[in-house]
């Protein structure tokens, strides 16, 4: 705990950018509504990491826990309100297809 | 309250007074639009040839408000409203029965508060905010004519926007250079920078006074405007702004020396505006239409004369304007009396109206002549002047003006001998000459031509001279011509141009046919030459090349309307169209856009990091 | 220390598999599920940081709440059904088949990038008890959540129950 | 004093939620109304010197780590404004009860979060608040449950997310910088950090995050959609001030307070801002959609008020914020123009409008004057502001950003008169023949914004722009 290894960090740092790598893609590629949810879920996760990695490397563990923390809180309220969203676009389109989501363009 | 900012204040408030009055009460509109002219009038003239200074608390970064007046804005703030009193007066009358009498005179005055606001403002951006402002009433004033009268003052508004447009880039280039903003403060010498800046602003100025090629919108707002409006903004006033402005930047801003190239850029563009508009007048058929391009072609002279950059020039432009504006507005309002009586402008149906309204006629023949440069009325001495001037520098130049001197004196022998000589048409039997309170502003003005031309010692004396100060001493521009030949000259152009007059008439047997003959008369030595040795009949070859030339300037007017109309508009329209086709509505492709936009940036920030 | 890294290391394999398993399984019920492992892993990480009080939270909250409104989100909204599945299957696959790919690119090209770790580390500090900072020196962010729980709350309201009644 | 803005509205929103639900569902707007006045008012009055801001002690237990300066009060006027209006026009929008009273409430909740956002000194907190803003947004944009309002939302859901996901990255990299969160900590650890890459890659990406939320060209796919779907009265609040506040904002407060000017990032403030500007001004001729045609519109001004931050003088930002609280007002002011619109008509496609000017006087001459303070017209405020940018990108030698903004003036000036004619000039339709003007409130809506888009243009010289430069 005292001493901080700097490579743990890199390879912390290259996980994240794997998992953005991932959400991203999920975000992208996917066609269902509740996945792109999750590919979101998935990139605060790294978020998540990277901020108590930077709290452990630096020393600010109790700063770094105290942000999390808020950041859980409005992690949960946002995707309450995202499958909110989610489950009225079911009710009108019948289907969580993305590729229904057209309708307003130009 | 400071005085000077009565002149800004009264008409505008009165405007705004105006415009929440019901449209019924049509005696207190006419009544508040004299009373707050009139006391316009009053201020100025008690404000004449005196100096004031008069500064607001500014906003810092060289923006104040400070008005000033000294010799010429308070000679063109007297001439602006008198005009405006009269063109009031004349309103009265003819706007009687028109449903747009209250915006009318609500613009009206707004228009005079900014047009004083702009004459006194001694900041750059002042003036910049009451010219910008004129440039709504211009809208709004066109606007009002008739149903179809939008079109052309949308095209008014765009080309009068894009020509403020590059004065705004020219003041802010000018500020950058002097390091200042107040007019009085500013005197730069030309560098190439400078000079960018004197152009951008040049093409302010002359856009404001209606030169080509920023002309398009006067000949259509002639037909669709009401015809106060043109009496009042082409013919007098933006003519006053714009070359008070352009003098200004010659005279004050800009150390403009005669022998440099933006003097003769100026001498050309005056050149071409004076022979391209009158060759354009000649061939109308509406009376409000070739008036409208005689009054772009009369700004030629003016440019010419100031862009000559000696002081007979200066001295004759500056004169011309203020003729122009006596004569040119009397020219529309004598319009008007005809429209307003017969009912109509077009010159292949009217004739014989010498009868009916002689006074009408009166007031014509003064102005034409005047316009046309016979001595001894206003226009022949500020053109003599200019002559001068031009000749000094070229005799191409004088040979411009002469030949647009024909030209005018051409068309106006058409104009007046289709519209008031001939035969009576039967259903203008009727016709009465109007009121007095339509005659008593033409009169007043055609009295001041003639006045202005036989006393035009105190005038040019008192008015002009002293604008350029030191430039001007030992000089004495005053009185009968000095130079004979040039005298000569004119008159043998002005004989030349009766007789062919005469000779189309007889050929034709009528006063609106007879110009389609005189353009190929012998004294237009080289086209007629040119025929001559090419072609058997001289006039029909003649009048086929003239008319495709006419054509061909046509066409040029057409596309310069064109560029600005249709161009630039479909391409913005084409790309309008593109971006909606991408904005597809997939939400992952805007997703793409961001993180691509994302990558861009911190690529960026990295590489100058 | 040997033994700690090469535990930390493994933990972060893990994540990644979980995470990659998240993407790429082909049932909904079983992303959330993958969702809700990613974070259980993630709580182990960030209990070897040391971080007591944000494990607490990411357990309960994320590792439990969020999985219990993804799939109650799921079965709301019927899921499609298993020969549906299959159907879609073949071309979630070429959709998806890369990723692993491209993430062994990325994991493999970024640890042979130089990166310069040098920077200026804070000295750190006496460690306090984060309850004690939230409360005296971030409760601003606790107004905050106040709010946002109250946000939530009518959310809730206008999203969910106002669409039972209907 | 300054805890007050938004403890106020939570308090209010508690003792609201306590049993007699009969009774506060009829007070709740009343309540909701004179709560955004009040702080209107206060804000204006302290603006123009009546009072101090901290002139009223509070306990230690309330006084958290906020701050203010001209720039928050700025944004706290706006607030104040802009809800104050989207409350009025909700009353002709949503029926009274139930759903006023959870209208109502949010749109207090959001009002907290904007007071939050003006206050915040830190930039965890700031993000906090952000999204409150965001996600009380969400759900009032789906508030009437069309189709097309959970699409939109969906949309902006997805973008704010990754939006969030950036400023996170950003704050975590920070932190690995300076340890600690607030302003002046940050902003110390940067200076010290001598820009390594690491500090670099976190400014890009919170100023990228700003950018969605923004809507700045070309992060900006979202933002048509959310104010064209949403109800009359959010379109109003997301136009006029959440937007705002969530992106320009809290771009305005990140860059000068804390990562401070430095070349780069002003060169990617210009670009980012002088394409906005000619993007949004482009896609706005061929809207038909009266809504989707403001909105397009809004692009185009925020970016002006990024491309005048990117100047990165005084003189620029004072022009940046100006230009803010200009187009909050107009732009606010054209939505409640669409409000009465949508209602009275029952249409937004522009095609099927027209001659409205003669039936809906006060609509016609309202909109007619927040169109030419958008385009830049003497003597409305939109003049002002766009002069100060020009004039600031000029004097700092930005000569063909200069140009651009004069060149995209004249293209605002014109998509104006596009919607100017197509809804209010012209004759009347047979369809449209029976339209009246809208309620009262509406009007008044209209009446009060135009009065204050004149008001701040005529009295500009001496009053304003000084206290914005202050």
């Amino acid at each position: 705990m005292t001493s901080v290894n700097p490579y743990l960090f890199f390879h912390i740092f290259i996980v994240t950018i794997m998992l953005f790598v991932m959400g991203f893609y999920c975000i992208f590629f996917t066609f269902n509504l509740v996945r792109a949810l999750i590919g979101v879920e998935l990139l605060i996760k790294a978020v998540t990491l990277l901020i108590i990695t930077a709290g452990y490397v630096t020393g600010h563990m109790a700063l770094a826990q105290a942000i999390v923390i808020t950041l859980i809180v409005v992690e949960v309220v946002f995707i309450v309100v995202a499958t909110g969203v989610v489950i009225g676009l079911h009710g009108h389109n019948g289907t969580l297809d993305t590729r229904k989501l057209r309708n307003l363009k130009g | 309250m400071n005085i000077l900012l009565l002149p800004i204040l009264i008409p505008f408030i009165a405007g705004l007074l105006i415009l929440t009055i019901s449209s019924r009460a049509r005696f207190i509109k006419e009544l508040i639009t004299l009373f707050a002219t009139f006391t316009c009038v009053i201020i100025s003239f008690s404000l004449f040839k005196k100096e004031a200074v008069f500064a607001l608390p500014g906003i810092g970064f060289g923006i104040e408000f400070n008005l000033r007046l000294e010799h010429l804005s308070s000679f063109i703030l007297s001439a602006s409203t008198a005009i405006s009193f009269l063109i009031a007066l004349y309103c009265v009358s003819f706007l009687r029965s028109k449903p747009y009498a209250k915006q009318f005179y609500s613009y009206l005055l707004i228009t005079l508060s900014f047009v004083s606001g702009a004459v006194l403002s001694d900041n750059l951006i002042f003036m910049l905010f009451f010219w910008e402002g004129l440039l709504l009433t211009l809208y709004g004033l066109i606007a009002i004519g008739s149903k179809d009268a939008y079109h052309t003052a949308i095209k008014a508004f765009v080309i009068c926007a894009v020509t403020d447009l590059c004065m705004m880039l020219g003041i802010g280039l000018t500020g950058y250079l002097a390091g200042t903003l107040n007019i009085s403060q500013i005197s730069l010498d030309l560098s190439p920078l400078a000079t960018t800046a004197f152009i951008l602003l040049v093409i302010g100025a002359i856009s404001k006074a209606s030169s080509m090629p920023f002309h398009s919108w006067v000949p259509d707002a002639a037909v669709d405007a009401p015809l106060p409006f043109m009496a009042f903004l082409p013919a007098a006033i933006e003519k006053l702004l714009g070359i008070y402005f352009l003098s200004r930047i010659c005279l004050d801003m800009f150390n403009l020396m005669p022998e440099s190239s933006l003097s003769i850029m100026l001498m050309v563009i005056g050149g071409i505006t004076i022979i391209l508009a009158v060759m354009m007048a000649l061939i109308q058929k509406d009376y409000k239409r070739l008036l409208s391009y005689h009054a772009i072609s009369q700004v030629g002279y003016m440019i010419l004369g100031i862009g000559t950059a000696l002081p007979i020039g200066i001295v004759g432009g500056i004169f011309h304007m203020l003729n122009n504006a006596m004569y040119k507005c009397c020219l529309f309002l004598t319009g008007g009396s005809v429209e307003k009586q017969a009912g109509t402008t077009d010159l292949e149906k009217l004739g014989g109206l010498m009868r009916k309204m002689p006074i009408t006629f009166g007031c014509f023949v003064i102005a034409a002549v005047s316009i046309s440069g016979v001595p001894p009325f206003n226009g022949f001495f500020s053109k003599e002047l200019i002559y001068d001037a031009a000749l000094e520098r070229g005799w191409a130049f004088y040979l411009v003006a002469l030949l647009g001197s024909f030209f005018t004196a051409v068309s106006f022998l058409k104009l007046g001998h289709a519209a008031f000589l001939g035969k009576l048409r039967d259903e203008y039997r009727n016709v009465k000459e109007s009121g007095w309170l339509m005659l008593a502003p033409m009169a007043v003005l055609a009295l001041l031509c003639v006045i202005f031309g036989v006393f035009n010692a105190y005038p040019i004396n008192n008015l002009i001279q002293p604008i350029l100060g030191e430039r001007a001493v030992g000089h004495s521009f005053s009185g009968f011509p000095t130079n004979f030949t040039l005298v000569l000259f004119t008159l043998i152009v002005l004989a030349a141009a009766i007789i062919s007059h005469l000779i189309g008439v007889k050929a034709t047997g009528s006063g609106v046919r007879a110009v389609n003959y005189i353009h190929y008369a012998p004294v237009l030595s080289k086209i007629y030459e040119l025929a001559e040795r090419k072609f058997f009949d001289p006039y029909e070859i003649g009048l086929k090349l003239l008319s495709a030339l006419a054509r061909i300037l046509y066409a040029i007017d057409r596309l310069i309307d064109w560029v600005y109309e249709k161009l630039s508009i479909n391409i913005v329209f084409g790309l309008s169209r593109q971006l909606r086709y991408w904005h597809n509505g997939d939400y992952t492709l805007y997703v793409a856009w961001s993180l691509g936009g994302m990558f861009l940036v911190i690529i960026f920030l990295m590489a100058r990091g | 220390m040997q033994i700690n890294y090469t535990l930390n290391l493994f933990i972060l394999v893990i994540l990644v598999a979980a995470g990659l398993w998240t993407v790429m399984t082909r049932s909904l019920i079983r992303s959330a599920i993958g969702l809700a492992l990613t974070s259980v892993i993630l709580t182990l990480l960030m209990f070897r940081f040391d971080s007591w009080l944000v494990t607490v939270f990411e357990l309960s909250v994320c590792a439990g709440l969020i999985s219990v409104i993804f799939i109650s989100t799921i079965s709301l909204t019927e899921p499609l059904t298993k020969s549906e599945v299959l159907k879609h299957m073949k071309a979630r696959l070429a959709r998806f088949i890369y990723l692993p790919l491209l993430i062994l690119v990325v994991g493999v090209g970024l640890s042979f990038i130089k990166v310069n770790l040098n920077f200026q580390l804070p000295v750190a500090e006496i460690e306090a008890d984060a309850r004690k900072v939230l409360w005296n020196m971030r409760d601003l962010d606790l107004l905050g959540q106040v709010v946002i729980i109250m946000t939530g709350i009518f959310g809730v309201i206008v999203l969910f129950r106002e669409m039972r009644r209907k | 004093m300054l805890s007050f803005f938004i403890t106020t509205p939570l308090i209010v929103l508690m003792i609201l939620n306590l049993p007699f639900r009969s009774l506060m569902k009829r007070i709740v707007f009343v309540v909701g109304l004179s709560l955004a006045l009040i702080q209107a008012v206060l804000v204006a009055l302290a603006i123009f010197g009546f009072w101090d801001i901290y002139s009223i002690p509070v306990s230690p237990m309330l006084r958290f780590n906020i701050g203010v300066d001209n720039l928050s009060l700025l944004l706290l006027l706006c607030n104040g404004m802009v809800v104050f209006i989207t409350m009025l026009v909700s009353r002709s929008f949503i029926e009274e009860g139930e759903k006023r009273f959870n209208f109502t409430s949010l749109l207090l909740l959001s009002f907290a979060g904007v007071n939050g956002i003006a206050l915040a000194r830190d930039i965890f907190s700031l993000y906090v608040f952000i999204e409150v803003v965001s996600i009380s947004s969400f759900i009032l944009i789906c508030f009437n449950k069309d189709r097309d309002a959970f699409e939109g939302a969906f949309k902006y859901i997805i973008l704010s997310a990754i939006a969030t996901i950036f400023m996170l990255t950003s704050i975590a990299l920070i932190f690995l910088v300076s340890g600690d969160m607030s302003f002046e900590a940050v902003r110390a650890a940067l200076d010290n950090s001598a820009h390594t890459s690491l500090v670099l890659m976190a400014i890009g990406l919170f100023l990228c995050g700003f950018f969605i939320k923004a809507g700045v060209v070309p992060f900006h796919g979202w933002l048509a959609d959310a104010y064209t779907s949403a109800s009359a009265p959010v379109s109003v609040y997301l136009a006029g001030v959440s937007t705002k506040a969530v992106g320009v904002y809290a771009l305005i407060r990140i860059v000068v307070t804390v990562f401070g000017f430095d070349t780069p990032i002003n060169k990617v403030l210009l670009f980012a801002g002088a394409l906005s500007v000619v993007v949004g001004a482009i896609a706005t001729l061929t809207q038909t959609d009266f809504k989707r045609m403001l909105a397009y519109s809004s692009i185009s001004q925020i970016g002006y008020i990024v491309l005048a931050l990117g100047i990165a003088t005084p003189l620029g930002i004072a022009a940046a914020a100006f230009h803010f609280f200009n187009h909050a007002v107009f732009k606010s002011l054209l939505f409640v123009n669409a409000a009465t619109l949508e209602i009275a008509t029952g249409t937004r496609e522009m095609d099927k409008l027209g001659g409205l000017a003669q039936r809906m006087p006060v609509t016609g001459v309202t909109s007619a004057l927040a169109c030419l303070s958008i385009a830049g017209v003497p003597p409305l405020a939109g003049f002002w502001s766009k002069l100060l940018i020009i004039i600031a990108l000029w004097s700092s030698a930005h000569y063909n950003y200069a140009l651009i903004a004069a060149l995209a003036s004249l293209l605002t000036l014109g998509y104006m008169l596009l919607l100017q004619r197509k809804v209010f000039f012209g004759s009347v339709g047979d369809h449209l023949a029976r339209i009246k003007e809208g309620e009262w409130n509406l009007i008044i809506c209209a009446i009060i914004l135009a009065a204050v888009t004149v008001g701040v243009g005529v009295l500009f010289p001496f009053n304003l722009c000084k206290l914005i430069i202050r």
